[in-house]
């Protein structure tokens, strides 16, 4: 559905993307993991068109798309969850949902179409939301708006750059619970997470982007039996260590030259 | 590697730009020197524009309010009073830093459009203030007969388009040399992190207001030094001299010089002025028209010149109830894009 | 000539300016509707605001011949021509697309300078005569004053544009995507909906209303050499005053000017060359700082 | 004991809705305080109201033992209380170091002396060590707006260290963060001066319980629990309201 | 060898024609250039025998752009004389290039107050001459009191100083509150509604005024709407001349206007340049156009005056020797004082000729010049 081919991308300052090859098969997750800058979002941003694509195919149901311009690709499919949120800041929630709304885009995937109603009913602290503006929102309240926001364009493709960012902890898990069925559905996903034990919990493959390359690409059964080359991958291990002793006082507050 | 090029190519055509202003005198005819003198005036100005809109972010259509009040102190000290340059220089400054200080509390507080309309609305009161003193100013038909100047005490006069020329470049370069330092100074660094986010600035603890009064009021001895070099270099001054026309030249002689870049709004500001003077010489009547299209042209042959403006300029953000200022959580996510 | 209402005797030297100002105030705010609508609501500087309104002028007074019917082919022809030089802008404006005020400044202005000029080159420098139908010709009398009829035409209009401006842009999809799009434009994008065509869209949306004020307003404030420079900066005053956007701001701005204009000079003549620009600079420095929230819920 | 920080009875209303209705609030000196809670609780209304950048209606904050509550953003940076945004706020064109170098101008106290540029280079020394800190020592040269939105995270931090706090204020510090560069996160918290009181708001809970002493619940606007990580762990009262935020 | 700047051997000369040709004095501008090319164009392309080399530049609105065109004139072109020129403050502007590069200017408008007149001619008239010549007019043709209005600007101060001053002097009074003229604010004011509710409430028994232009157009319409139309209305001759009638319309019938110029001036001069000019443009010349065709015949009589190297400092003396010179508005000469016209004023009014409105000269005023 989603096929990405020796994608190369990036900014005025340089290339980011070396060579991204990626193949994600409808109604499957692919996860993407990898170091801050490593270039998720890059790459998500190639994809929906708001970064020029130096080289490479993007094909979308077997279109290729890479050059056109974001909403002609978002026609084609595509929604998107950007990292950031990027709410509207000046519309109200009701009419960013009513904005989104494309109920006349037919499915091409089994599953019910999304309405505003099904979306409120998803995320219920939009729906006593309503009247307040974009920039009025709390931080998750912003994500729930900009998830939402994406689901009612109907996707056929969903491009999710860290949508559990400022999400508490259980409507983060409802969030995957969701992914998870949108995909059962027939919707291809690609998800960009930073948490790797949640991007294996859902997802069907991982991919790793290390300064802008694919170097790790397996699916998540082979990942969940043998963990350890993935986490070694990521330094996993060294997320949260033991609260440790009294420290000395590190050189950081030394002011002298 | 790329940017060693560029700086260093940047830094071979400013050199060669400052030498042949150096020699021009001696290669162009009288009329040309004439207009480089006013124009360089004229520059100098652009300066003070670039200094407020580029560097500080506070965009500003007023800056002929402090040249006006420098020219017009230069000329009543020229006539009554000395004919020194560098008295009338430093009372021309000190009188455009006096009405900078004054309209301080106007702008201070005022971010992107609702500046720029202030600013406008003071430039046009002192043009309207300018007309109607006819005891001082001379009324809308200027003062005219403005003794020559002599640089400084013991030297003779200026008699010539040469010598009011190399006057002007002198102070010219001294005076853009000085703002040079001082924006590599934590001066300049503060005031492009003002003009980036105010508000982080602010949560960092720094007095941003203060900083903002410090850059308008600089800037506004600056223009009011380059009115004593229109003085110098003029013999004439009238309201004309100073009203919206020339502000909005000079903010998008700035603009083509890249808003942020002093030494390219003096190119630019000095480029919009001169070739407005130049083809009202030689295409009497269509000067309107070339300069609209030359103004249209920039914008596509020097996208990276004019696409350089941020901070402020971008959408005035969103409107947020007033008695809620912005929570920077909150702030529009325009920034972020670049 | 009619009488509207029986004057009283005792003369009143302020209520026709006070009327005035009401009238005059409404016309500045038909002037501005195209840029309240690009700048204040689409964040799109267009400085060849005043030139979109001279292009309808000109038709104006090319047209018009003292009939009624001259008055709908001058409405329609103005306003198709000003709504095409309006989507040639936005093409124009490409570049500088993303919310860059100074750069759209730099080639607005440019095209206004040309714009102006042909237009002037066209036309000739001559004010031409603007003839409205006989019946909005005369004056009226109203408390014993005579007052010019055509004025009170613009009660009528500037009442239904503020009226359905509002309406568009609150509870319009294309209303919403137009304030979506100065949000980020981007994310408009991947709706699906093309950021281009919203441009055009309201570029064309602004010159149709500058060309329809200008063949309107061509009867007070006429075409000629000057119009392009005194509606822009009007406009501007208003749209700025006006809190960029807020509807019910810009007419309260819009009125507010009038008002200053006539009201205002009649009042205070001596003070009448500073009154405009000292009252805007208060305003505007007084509202930055926040003292008069309460200013613009009014 | 008394407080460094303190907040009393604080309300923030937006209209009809009370993001924060009457919240008492008391960070301790050197005390790593986590704030939890679910979506729309008022956290980040909480941090705004201490650091000055949102006035309450009502409530008093008190700052090393002296009434704040009239002091703005600037004021109360100067006394020690530094913050980072939910969401990062950084000046784009600067460059990383200009960034945490402006950040730190505030503080920097330089030996007396009349050479220009002496207090920016002590700034700017901070700021190299700081960037190297948090790994961003690569970065240093590149303007901030052209940063990865995790790498602009950690350079907020830079910054918010750079000012010296007393009290830092964090807003969910690690979201966005990959796994080496939370580690980092935690590391660079743990080596802060133990006088360094910090109040994390943070919806990871296995860093609140691993960096915090003290845990604050709060939930539509109001305290719902406050106590120790342990306490707070096992709290069915807390259970059920982060769930019920959902719901 | 140098000959002088703007002459040389082949017995050329280079004037400098100096007009505002965009921006709001346009309409004037255009009419100054073709008043001065229709002397030429009737002359063979010659004063005082020499073949003329016209160099026109761009006046624009005003002292800032005209400032360096008239340098470009005088020191680039090396002009041997220099004309034209709208506005007041372009000519102040300009006048210390004249004293530096000893050059003569031949204006034929705007002229504001100036200290030293020995290079400045001008051939139109003194701001202050309109209102002085139709002073005793009013006087004697109104039984009341007049109420005088004009523009915030030099050239309003000046006119309707002109005016109040004689009409003073001869015993009239001002309708005006405080018995000084009020002045509007110049350009901006577009809306004269509050002014006329001011002089209704003054009960004065007509109208002096000043405006030129756009704010003429909008003066004169306004005026015909509102509630003082039926008081009469006395002008200086701008606010009806040339371009500003056509726009005006209707409105502007009835109005009376002060002006050294007529169209239908019945003299051989005027006949013929009535009939070049209207073989070459569309309608009347204005005053504006006679000045700068005399402005052109003034240089043709010094050029031809100044001998065979006609100097800038040549031809300035030798204008200042020329006397009587006829002209289609009737013979004048300059004043020795001031250097502008002592010339015949006339009193005109709006009226309908054939289809269109002109006006009509319906009296002859005072012989006005220092
Ligand atoms: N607008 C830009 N201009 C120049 N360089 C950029 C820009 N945006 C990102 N980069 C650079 O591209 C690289 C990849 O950035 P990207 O945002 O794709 O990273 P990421 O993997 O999404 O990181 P994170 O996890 O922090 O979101 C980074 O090194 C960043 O500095
Ligand atoms: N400026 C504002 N205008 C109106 N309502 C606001 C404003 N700011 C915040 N709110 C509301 O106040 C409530 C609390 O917001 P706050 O940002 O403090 O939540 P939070 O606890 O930080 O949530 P999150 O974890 O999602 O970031 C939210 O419901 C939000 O919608
Ligand atoms: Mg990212
Ligand atoms: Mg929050």
């Amino acid at each position: 559905m989603l096929s990405v081919d020796r994608l190369c991308a990036g900014y005025a300052g340089g290339i980011v993307l070396h060579e991204v090859s990626l193949r994600v098969r409808p109604g499957s997750i692919q996860a993407v993991v990898g170091r801050n800058g490593a270039g998720k979002s890059t790459l998500v941003h190639t994809i929906a068109g708001l970064v020029r694509a130096a080289s490479g195919r993007i094909e979308i149901g077997g279109v290729q798309v890479a050059g056109r311009q974001p909403h002609r690709i978002a026609q084609s499919g595509v929604g998107l969850v950007p990292q950031g949120r990027r709410v509207f800041s000046r519309l109200t929630v009701a009419e960013h949902l009513h904005l989104a709304a494309a109920p006349w885009r037919a499915r091409t995937s089994g599953g019910e179409g999304w309405t505003v109603d099904r979306t409120l009913e998803l995320l219920p602290r939009l729906a006593v939301r309503l009247r307040h503006r974009g920039c009025e929102l709390s931080g998750g309240e912003q994500q729930m708006l900009a998830i939402a926001r994406a689901l009612l364009g109907q996707p056929r493709v969903l491009l999710l750059d860290e949508p559990c960012e400022g999400l508490s902890p259980d409507l983060a898990a409802r969030v995957r619970e969701l992914v998870n069925g949108l995909a059962a559905d027939g919707l291809t996903v690609l998800l960009v997470e930073q948490q790797l034990q949640h991007a294996i919990e859902i997802a069907d493959r991982v991919a790793v982007l290390e300064y802008g390359r694919v170097v790790y690409d397996r699916p998540t059964a082979e990942a969940r039996l043998d963990p350890a080359p993935l986490a070694a991958m990521l330094s996993v291990a060294a997320a949260v260590p033991p609260p440790p002793a009294d420290q000395p006082a590190p050189r950081l507050w030394a002011d002298t030259p | 590697m790329r940017d060693r090029v560029v700086r260093w190519a940047r830094g071979a055509v400013a050199a060669l730009v400052l030498a042949g202003l150096v020699v021009a005198p001696w290669v162009v005819d009288d009329y040309t020197t004439a207009l480089l003198a006013r124009t360089l005036a004229l520059a100098l100005v652009g300066v003070s524009v670039a200094l407020l809109t580029g560097v500080a972010g506070v965009p500003t259509l007023g800056q002929t309010a402090p040249y006006a009040a420098g020219a017009y102190a230069c000329a009543v000290l020229g006539s009554r009073i000395s004919d020194v340059g560098v008295v009338q220089l430093a009372v021309a400054a000190g009188a455009g830093a006096v009405l900078a200080a004054l309209t301080v509390p106007l702008v201070v507080h005022a971010r992107g459009v609702i500046v720029l309309m202030i600013t406008l609305a003071i430039g046009e009161l002192v043009v309207t203030v300018l007309g109607r003193w006819r005891s001082v100013t001379g009324g809308t038909d200027g003062l005219a007969g403005i003794p020559a100047v002599r640089p400084f005490w013991g030297l003779p006069a200026f008699g010539s388009d040469q010598a009011r020329y190399l006057y002007a470049l002198v102070v010219v370069a001294t005076l853009v040399g000085a703002v040079l330092v001082l924006l590599r100074t934590r001066a300049g660094l503060l005031l492009r992190a003002a003009r980036d986010d105010e508000t982080r600035l602010r949560a960092s603890g720094h007095r941003v207001p203060l900083y903002l009064s410090g850059a308008h009021i600089a800037a506004g001895a600056i223009a009011g030094a380059a009115g004593s070099l229109l003085v110098v270099a003029q013999q004439y001054i009238s309201p004309a001299d100073f009203g919206f026309d020339t502000s909005a030249l000079l903010l998008l002689g700035v603009v083509i010089g890249g808003t942020a870049s002093v030494g390219g709004a003096l190119v630019g500001a000095a480029l919009v002025i001169a070739v407005r003077d130049w083809l009202f010489g030689v295409l009497p009547g269509h000067a309107p028209l070339v300069l609209g299209v030359l103004f249209v042209a920039t914008v596509y042959l020097l996208p990276a010149g004019v696409d350089r403006v941020r901070g402020r300029w971008r959408p005035s953000g969103p409107p947020h109830r007033p008695d809620a200022p912005a929570a920077p959580d909150q702030a529009t996510v325009a920034e972020l894009r670049r | 000539m009619m009488t509207v209402a029986a004057g009283t005797n005792r003369i009143d030297p302020y209520l026709i300016p006070a009327l005035d100002g009401v009238a005059y105030g409404l016309l500045v705010f038909v002037a501005a509707s195209g840029l309240v609508f690009c700048f204040g609501v689409a964040n799109i500087l267009n400085l060849a605001h005043g030139m979109l309104y001279a292009i309808g002028g000109y038709t104006a007074a090319a047209l018009l011949d003292g009939g009624w019917a001259s008055l709908a082919l001058a409405l329609a022809v103005g306003v198709l021509a000003a709504a095409a030089a309006g989507v040639l802008l936005a093409g124009l404006l490409t570049p500088v697309a993303t919310g860059n005020h100074l750069s759209q400044a730099l080639l607005t202005f440019g095209v206004a300078l040309a714009g102006g000029s042909l237009l002037v080159a066209g036309f000739g420098p001559d004010d031409p005569r603007v003839r409205v139908p006989a019946a909005l010709e005369g004056s009226v009398v109203l408390a014993g004053h005579r007052y010019a009829a055509y004025r009170l035409v613009f009660i009528v209009v500037a009442a239904v544009l503020a009226a359905t401006l509002y309406l568009v842009l609150r509870r319009t999809r294309a209303g919403m995507l137009v304030r979506a799009a100065v949000d980020d434009a981007e994310m408009v994008a991947c709706l699906g909906v093309s950021p281009a065509r919203i441009r055009a869209g309201v570029l064309a949306a602004a010159g149709a209303l500058a060309g329809a004020a200008g063949v309107l307003g061509a009867p007070i404030i006429g075409p000629g050499t000057d119009t392009a420079d005194t509606v822009l900066l009007l406009s501007l005053v208003v749209v700025v005053l006006g809190g960029l956007g807020s509807m019910a701001g810009t007419l309260l701005a819009a009125l507010a000017i009038g008002e200053i204009q006539t009201l205002g000079v009649a009042l205070l003549p001596s003070a009448a060359p500073f009154l405009l620009f000292a009252a805007m600079a208060a305003v505007l420095a007084v509202r930055a700082r926040g003292l008069a929230s309460s200013w613009r819920a009014a | 004991m008394t407080c460094l920080l303190s907040a009393e009875e604080v309300t923030v209303r937006y209209g009809s809705l009370a993001a924060l209705d009457g919240v008492d609030l008391c960070v301790h000196d050197g005390q790593r305080h986590a704030l939890i809670g679910p979506n729309g609780a008022g956290k980040t209304t909480l941090l705004n109201v201490i650091a000055g950048a949102t006035k309450p209606q009502r409530g008093t904050v008190r700052f090393a033992g002296r009434n704040v509550s009239r002091l703005g953003p600037a004021a109360r940076a100067r006394r020690g209380i530094n913050r980072i945004h939910q969401r990062p706020a950084v000046f784009p064109t600067l460059t990383a170091t200009e960034n945490v170098v402006v950040a730190a101008l505030p503080r920097v106290t330089a030996d007396p002396g009349w050479w220009p540029g002496r207090r920016r280079r002590a700034a700017r020394h901070r700021a190299g060590a700081l960037l190297e800190q948090l790994g961003l020592a690569d970065l240093a040269t590149v303007p901030a707006g052209h940063l990865a939105h995790g790498q602009r995270r950690q350079l907020e931090i830079a910054m918010a260290l750079a000012g010296r706090p007393r009290l830092l204020l964090l807003d969910e510090p690690a979201a966005g963060l990959s796994a080496v560069e939370v580690g980092r996160l935690v590391e660079v918290l743990q080596a802060l001066p133990r006088a360094v009181a910090v109040l994390l708001v943070e919806h990871r809970l296995d860093l609140v319980y691993a960096l915090s002493d003290a845990v604050s619940v709060l939930r539509d606007g109001q305290t719902l629990a406050a106590g120790t990580p342990d306490e707070i762990r096992t709290s069915p009262l807390v259970r059920q309201a982060y769930a019920d935020g959902v719901a | 060898g140098d000959d002088g700047p703007g002459s040389s051997a082949s017995g050329s000369i280079k004037i400098g024609l100096l007009a505002s040709l965009s921006g709001t004095y346009q309409a004037v501008g255009t009419e100054i250039r073709d008043g001065f090319q229709l002397y030429l164009d009737t002359h063979d392309g010659k004063l005082g025998g020499r073949q003329v080399d016209l160099v026109v530049a761009d006046e624009g609105n005003g002292a800032q752009t005209a400032v360096p065109a008239a340098t470009k004139l005088l020191k680039q072109d090396r002009v041997s004389a220099l004309t034209g020129i709208v506005g007041g403050g372009s000519v102040a502007g300009v006048t210390p290039l004249l004293s530096e590069t000893k050059v003569p200017l031949v204006g034929s408008n705007g002229r504001p107050e100036l200290k030293d007149v020995s290079r400045v001619w001008h051939t139109s008239y003194l701001s202050d001459e309109p209102g002085a010549a139709i002073a005793q007019h009013v006087r004697d043709n109104v039984k009341g009191s007049v109420y005088a209005i004009g523009p915030d600007y030099q050239g309003g101060w000046d006119e309707l100083r002109g005016f109040t001053d004689a009409f003073a002097k001869i015993g009239g009074k001002l309708a005006n509150a405080d018995g000084k003229t009020t002045f509007t604010p110049f350009p901006a004011t577009t809306n004269f509604t509050p002014f006329f509710a001011r002089i209704k409430a003054s009960g004065a028994a007509a109208v002096y005024t000043f405006y030129a232009g756009g704010a003429a157009v909008d003066f004169v319409k306004q005026y015909a709407q509102s509630e003082i139309k039926d008081i009469p209305l006395y002008a200086a001759g701008f606010l009806t001349e040339g371009g500003v009638l056509n726009a005006q319309g209707d409105a502007a019938r009835g109005i009376y206007s002060v002006l050294n110029y007529s169209p239908d001036l019945d003299n051989a001069e005027n006949r013929a340049f009535v009939a070049a000019w209207k073989g070459k443009h569309d309608g009347s010349p204005t005053t504006y156009a006679l000045a700068s065709y005399d402005a052109a015949a003034v240089l043709d009589r010094a050029i031809g005056a100044a001998g065979s190297d006609p100097t800038p400092e040549a031809i300035n003396t030798a204008i200042g020797k020329l006397g009587q010179i006829a002209s289609p508005r009737g013979t004048w000469q300059f004043s020795t004082t001031t250097h502008s016209p002592v010339q015949k004023w006339y009193l005109r009014q709006v009226r309908q000729d054939g289809r269109a409105l002109s006006n009509t000269v319906v009296g002859d005023l005072a012989t006005v010049g220092r």
